[in-house]
């Protein structure tokens, strides 16, 4: 078993369960943070996929592509607070 | 070696169980500090399986800002305060056998998943051997920031585009809504922001200086200076006003528009875009960077400011 | 292409991107900007248009690196089409924009209103995006550029700001983005298996449990952004509450990405079998019956629009699964063909229903009829592309479910010719709802004016909708630009 | 004379291109409305004229343009299309001329033109049709170029109209695409042939051919009104006066018969069709169709209700013609596509006159009309007579040649079919004639006001198809005749065959 092993599975599961979060949360920040676990869980493989057993250097294409989905997630995350808040205040103006 | 491998095991449990321990908090507050530390935790991950940059740039942007995000969203939410008021905190889960049937979905689907991966061969070569053959032409010598701003600038380049997507989404979506309070640093902080904010400017700088050739680079720089505005903008250091709309408009966009105008400049001449000549590699890629980084740095200040900037005076008009 | 500097791809991504940078910047003039980058992109597309019908199969390494180290753009028939109905698409909506978007100017000082000033540099970044789709050859650049497609995508379906908009629009947001992310680890385990990201590794693959697993993902995360049932979930309330123009944009090319993708991916790969095609097909079927019958309950009409578009794709996917007697190496241009007929026709529908929301000032399916003003051009466009959505000759639309049914009938497959008429009747049942609207005139109580309001604004649907219709005619044109540089590799 | 090897599109481009500018043509513009129109069908008569006289010297045009494949839209102005196309064409001008005055200050006209045009131009697009697949196009162009006439007055009832219409004719298009389809799967063209391009199909796969042509003649019996289904055609009698006479003279019913023609004579060839032993059962359909839509007409007390369900009695003479496989009967089949044409619009015509000038839309209303109207009653009279099969009018050739190729058939059971029919005409037709001519107006319909002046646009036309009836007949062998340009088609069509 060696590290990529340990941490790819771990990934899979963590997107898993981000998976589970996204169908099953009510609440509109914790589907976004649960669609967050799925980004981390998929990142989390891709580096995995990256290592090679020492004294080999891991693969850098990997890395530089999980860069590029670090921050992509956070755009896509501002973006969703955005709704977010505009939401609250129009439904909460609404309400009043 | 085995206690290695314990380790391992042990983090690797402990982000798993993070990760689920997000989904079970019941507080919207205690939950965004359960991902921040999962981010912390997963970026360690990264670092056992060799990947500074990554792991520099999970702990800056995506644990560190993403959780900024959310936490100055659920201060937004909360009217101010990050604590939970009464029982609007957290609203109540679906059904039973709704939830079930979604565990059951997702687990089977990750079982599958868990296999193909267990079956996939190892040590499949990578690209490795095409970007050590390519480096001394890119004109840096760290891999990762050959990938990211020669190999695959392309990618980079559109994953600028979605900052700046994200920007003007965000501007749009926030155009006139209400100020709310945001949530100010107390004394005590408005000290350490007065200390910090040059050490992490000189660090920001320096990152994107070592990114040639160590770990770090324009994402990484990027991420630390847009935490610097950040710490600005709630230590009231930086207070957003309509006459630096212009100001902020540019500097969302120059990292998009140098980038995207040197891919096309160096083509002709028997070369295509992206195409740098050898000679000046270096050189364009750092402007590149230099320019990346400030537009980084803007965009995620701006992301996590919100709306764009607008005198108080305007906003019921504006609404 | 070193002949070009540089070369027309490049320009086609890039020229929308430097114009929504210069729309960005300078909202005032944002209108007449986007319409010449928009112009510019169309000529930059012609460029390659003609590289592409000199050479078959154009490639741009970007970088000189080349595959696998460096990403490729690549562009055949298929892309070229697909690149040429963006352009036509965005040039109308364009247009459709101005006065759509039109109010009162600003004084000095002033901000823009909301809908004008962000219009154009979403539309652009969408353009941006969706030029990278087709052009690209590289799996993880395709996430990349279906991320810009999102966020600029999900920019357009809020630019309403009501809340209705706003609600949708988060859901599509999710939606998207989980699509999204599914695409990601689907190309994760590619790289796991091949440790290639290129179009042209995927080709040499032998078939494993990780390449599997990558195509389901991938499948999954795919057919959610084209919102095959039963993931059609977010689309109708994210089309049916949008602005016109932006609701044209989102249904004519957006879920259009991950079509195009899907297209591509089983071109290259060694695609999943025949079970998961049939898989497809009964989707595609269940889409073709669900989102008709959802269409015949619509109330509004916009929301009907965007109903049949859930409907519509399903085709698509019955067409992809099931019109060859060779499979895919068959089907794909039948799903081509359906790909292109629902983009120009949903396009004209959706500024037809936008132009007649407009004039009637509501867009009620029941009191359609008791509106005294008549918006008659938008009626007639709206009722062009009915033609060609429902399939009638000689529209793009028949021909599309022509060669659909031709192959489904050569392979000896008669329950997919009886879905293909199923869906046929119930858009028949679902337009007529609306056309019987438009031609009922003994509940106006006012005195009739049929013509009033005729504008610029009624060109671009009417057009729109008459190339829907009339496009049939060119239908052989249109296969010989498909099989240029022999996408699937075949010959015709 | 030039040659103009386009001139089968051109014929079709001229009602097809004016459709879209009398659709945008302002309310107002009545006068440019009606100046466009009637030059269009005055050239539109030239221009068929100019073809007729090519095609008699043995010209026969033929355009192409490919969509998929293989697959062509096909033009082809063969003398069988060119009757079609010289019939529309004639009663189209007649029948705008009528409009003009009918719709004088109605709502509307410019949809009403435009849709009426482009109408024209779909059983143009019919009629030359060289294939099935261009056939399939145009019939579709026709039934959404209908829809909208038929719901003109946008009330609840012609809307109710229009939904059951536009069932009916969209499954019969659906049942025809599908028809096509098979066609070109199994015999791979859709060609028209004289003498069919079926027989290999036919020989390996007869259940399949004889499903095919069971498919084809269902689909097109739908527009063609055979029993049982009919149904759409006296309901659709909703519509403005105009649109009945086009439905029921040239355009919408015809176009099925006309299509029963060329799937009968060549997709399938008569000769094979009589191999597969469906063209029995269709006679049969056909004798059905005649007898009951008699039957049906005798109840009617509404006059257009009456003269509906006498259109689908006298259109399946065409059918049974075709079906019997003899050429005498087929001349009498094709001649009565036209004169069924001339003699039905007359009479469409006519009673759009009673109802506009008159009030009078019931048989019981009718007492005394003729000295009202004695001009509108002379032709309506003459096309009654004509129907029944009078000599020397148009009705009882076709019927004579009927007869003679049902002998020649060996069918003789035809003449009793034919001669029973004839009765059953005589008994819905002359108690009218009765009424209109031999009774006195009611008291209260003689005291009441015109409720409309009627001018020479709406008088006219039906005197002028009356006196079609009238040549027609007595000069049935003249050159050029329809008769005689049937026998011409006949010998065509037959030539393979027999």
């Amino acid at each position: 078993m060696t590290e990529a092993t340990i941490y790819g599975l771990a990934g899979l599961a963590v997107f898993g369960l981000g998976l589970m979060g996204v169908l099953g949360a009510a609440d509109r920040l914790r589907r976004l943070v649960a669609l967050n676990l799925c980004a981390g869980g998929a990142a989390m493989v891709l580096v995995a996929s990256s290592w090679r057993p020492p004294p080999a250097a891991p693969d850098p294409v990997p890395h530089a592509l999980v860069i590029t989905g670090i921050v992509v997630m956070v755009s896509a995350t501002a973006v969703a607070l955005a709704l977010i808040r505009r939401l609250y205040s129009l439904e909460t103006d609404t309400d009043a | 070696m085995t206690v290695l491998l314990a380790f391992d095991l042990l983090l690797a449990a402990s982000i798993v169980g993070l990760a689920a321990a997000t989904l079970l908090m019941r507080d919207a507050f205690a939950m965004i500090v359960a991902f921040i530390v999962f981010g912390m935790l997963m970026a360690l991950g990264w670092a056992r399986l060799v990947a500074p940059d990554v792991a520099l740039a999970e702990v800056a942007i995506g644990a560190g800002l993403s959780g900024a995000l959310l936490l100055r969203t659920l201060a937004h939410l909360r009217g101010g305060s990050l604590s939970a008021q009464g029982g609007a905190s957290v609203s109540a889960p679906a059904n039973g056998a709704t939830q079930g049937v979604n565990a059951l979905l997702a687990g089977l689907a990750t079982c599958a998943l868990g296999l193909a991966y267990l079956g996939a061969p190892q040590n499949v070569p990578g690209l490795e051997a095409h970007v050590a053959d390519a480096m001394p032409e890119s004109g840096v010598t760290h891999p990762v920031t050959a990938v990211l701003l020669n190999f695959r600038a392309y990618d980079t380049l559109m994953e600028v585009v979605v900052l700046l997507a994200a920007v003007i989404v965000v501007w749009q979506v926030e155009r006139g809504l209400a100020e709310t309070p945001a949530p100010a640093l107390g004394t005590v902080y408005q000290g350490f922001a007065r200390v910090a904010l040059p050490v992490a400017v000189i660090a920001g700088g320096y990152l994107l200086w070592i990114g040639a050739e160590a770990p770090g680079g324009a994402f990484q720089a990027g991420a630390v200076l847009g935490a610097v505005a950040v710490l600005g903008l709630l230590s009231r250091h930086v207070r957003p006003a309509p006459a630096h709309r212009p100001l902020a408009r540019g500097a969302f966009v120059v990292g998009t528009a140098v980038f995207a105008l040197v891919a096309l400049g160096v083509a002709g001449a028997g070369r295509v875009a992206f195409e740098y000549p050898p000679a000046q590699a270096k050189t364009l890629i750092l402007l590149i960077e230099a320019m990346v980084t400030i537009s980084i740095a803007a965009t995620l200040a701006a992301l996590f400011h919100g709306r764009a900037p607008v005198a108080v005076s305007r906003e019921e008009t504006d609404r | 292409m070193p002949e070009f500097a540089p070369d027309p791809m490049t320009l086609a991504i890039l020229l929308p991107l430097f114009g929504a940078i210069a729309a960005f910047l300078a909202p005032r003039a944002a209108p007449l900007i986007g319409l010449g980058a928009v112009g510019a992109m169309a000529a930059a597309i012609a460029a390659v248009g003609h590289a592409v019908a000199q050479a078959g199969t154009v490639t741009v390494p970007l970088g000189g690196w080349g595959a696998p180290l460096g990403i490729e753009l690549r562009a055949d028939g298929l892309a070229l089409a697909m690149l040429g109905l963006t352009a036509l698409i965005a040039l109308a909506v364009g247009l459709g924009a101005l006065s759509a978007f039109a109010g009162e100017a600003p004084a000095d000082g002033q901000p823009m209103p909301r809908q004008r000033a962000f219009f154009w540099p979403l539309c652009l970044l969408l353009l941006t995006g969706m030029n990278g789709v087709y052009l690209s050859a590289d799996l993880f650049n395709l996430y990349v550029m279906l991320e810009v497609i999102s966020l600029a995508a999900v920019g357009l379906a809020v630019l309403g700001g009501t809340v209705a908009a706003l609600r949708a629009g988060l859901a599509y947001m999710y939606a998207s983005l989980l699509g999204a992310l599914m695409v990601l680890l689907g190309v994760g385990f590619v790289y796991l298996q091949t440790g290639r990201l290129d179009f042209a590794g995927l080709a040499g693959a032998q078939g494993s449990p990780a390449l599997s697993a990558a195509f389901a993902l991938m499948l999954v995360g795919l057919a959610l952004k084209a919102a095959l049932f039963p993931l059609h979930f977010w689309l109708p309330e994210a089309h049916a509450n949008a602005t016109a123009p932006a609701s044209a944009l989102l249904s004519a090319l957006v879920v259009k990405a991950g079509l195009y993708i899907l297209l591509r991916l089983a071109e290259a790969g060694p695609f999943p079998g025949e079970a998961i095609l049939t898989l497809l097909g009964v989707l595609g079927t269940g889409a073709v019956l669900w989102g008709g019958v959802q269409a015949l309950r619509a109330e509004r009409l916009k929301l009907l629009v965007a109903w049949s578009t859930v409907a519509q794709i399903g085709l698509i996917f019955v067409a992809l699964a099931r019109a060859g007697t060779e499979g895919l190496s068959d089907s794909w241009r039948a799903a081509a063909l359906l790909i292109l007929a629902h983009a120009v026709a949903k396009a004209g529908m959706f500024l037809a229903a936008g132009r007649i929301k407009d004039v009637i000032g509501h867009d009620r399916i029941s009191e359609l009829d008791r509106s005294a003003v008549r918006p008659a051009l938008a009626q007639l466009a709206f009722a062009l592309a009915a033609i060609s959505l429902i399939g009638l000759p000689p529209s793009l639309g028949f021909i599309g479910k022509w060669s659909l049914m031709e192959g489904a009938m050569g392979a000896g497959n008669w329950h997919w010719i009886a879905v293909t008429m199923a869906g046929t009747l119930l858009s028949v049942a679902y337009f007529s709802r609306a056309l019987t609207g438009f031609l009922r005139f003994d509940r106006v109580r006012a005195p009739l004016d049929e013509h009033r309001g005729w504008a610029l604004a009624d060109a671009p649907p009417v057009v729109l909708a008459g190339l829907a219709v009339g496009l049939g005619l060119a239908a052989g044109p249109i296969l010989a630009v498909l099989d240029l540089g022999r996408p699937f590799g075949v010959t015709p | 004379m030039i040659d103009m090897p386009l001139l089968p599109l051109i014929i079709l481009l001229t009602s097809l291109g004016a459709a879209p500018v009398l659709l945008a043509l302002p309310e107002r513009s009545a006068r440019l409305r009606t100046g466009l129109n009637l030059a269009v069908a005055a050239v539109k008569v030239a221009l068929v004229i100019w073809l007729a006289w090519k095609a008699a010297h043995g010209v026969v045009y033929d355009l192409r343009l490919s969509v998929l494949p293989g697959l062509d839209l096909h033009l082809q102005a063969d003398p069988l299309a060119l009757m079609f196309v010289a019939l529309s064409a004639v009663l189209w001008l007649v029948t705008t001329i009528y409009s003009v005055g009918y719709l004088e200050r109605g709502p509307h006209r410019a949809r009403f033109f435009g849709f009426f045009s482009l109408c024209v131009a779909a059983t143009v697009g019919i009629a030359m049709a060289g294939n099935l697949f261009t056939f399939l196009v145009f019939y579709e162009l026709l039934t959404l170029a209908t829809y909208p006439l038929v719901i003109h007055r946008g009330t609840a009832a012609a809307l109710r109209a229009g939904r059951i219409y536009l069932i009916y004719t969209l499954a019969g298009g659906l049942a025809l695409l599908l028809g096509t389809l098979a066609l070109w799967g199994l015999a791979g063209t859709t060609d028209f042939v004289p003498g069919g391009v079926m027989a290999e199909v036919a020989a390996e796969r007869p259940g399949a051919a004889q499903a095919l042509f069971v498919l084809l003649i269902a689909a097109l019996g739908v527009k063609a009104a055979l029993v049982p289904v009919h149904g759409w055609l006296p309901i659709a009698m909703v519509a403005p006066a105009p649109v009945s006479a086009l439905l029921h003279a040239v355009a919408v019913v015809k176009a099925g018969a006309f299509g029963i023609v060329r799937v009968v004579y060549e997709v399938f060839g008569i000769d094979l069709a009589q191999g597969l032993g469906v063209t029995g059962p269709l006679i049969a359909v056909a004798a059905v169709t005649i007898i009951y839509g008699s039957l049906r007409a005798m109840a009617q007390d509404d006059i257009k209700a009456r003269l509906a369900y006498s259109t689908v009695s006298q259109v399946s003479y065409i059918t049974l013609g075709v079906a019997l496989a003899s050429p005498v009967a087929a001349i009498g089949a094709l001649a009565h596509l036209i004169h069924q044409g001339v003699m039905k619009i007359t009479m469409f015509m006519a009673a759009g006159n009673l109802a506009e000038g008159l009030g009078v839309k019931k048989v019981s209303q009718m007492d005394g009309v003729g000295r009202a109207m004695p001009g509108t009653m002379a032709a309506f009279t003459l096309a009654a007579l004509a129907m029944i099969g009078l000599p020397p009018f148009a009705g009882f050739i076709s019927k004579w040649y009927l007869a003679q190729g049902g002998i020649a058939a060996g069918q003789d059971w035809v003449i009793a079919l034919l001669l029973g029919s004839s009765l059953l005409n005589a008994a819905y037709f002359l108690p009218l004639l009765h009424r209109a001519w031999f009774r006195d107006a009611t008291p209260e319909a003689a005291n009441a006001p015109a409720r409309r002046k009627i001018s020479l646009w709406l008088a006219a036309p039906p005197m002028i198809t009356a006196g079609f009836v009238l040549v027609i007949g007595v000069l049935a062998n003249a050159p050029f005749s329809p008769l005689e340009w049937t026998r011409f088609i006949v010998t065509r069509e037959f030539n393979g065959g027999l």
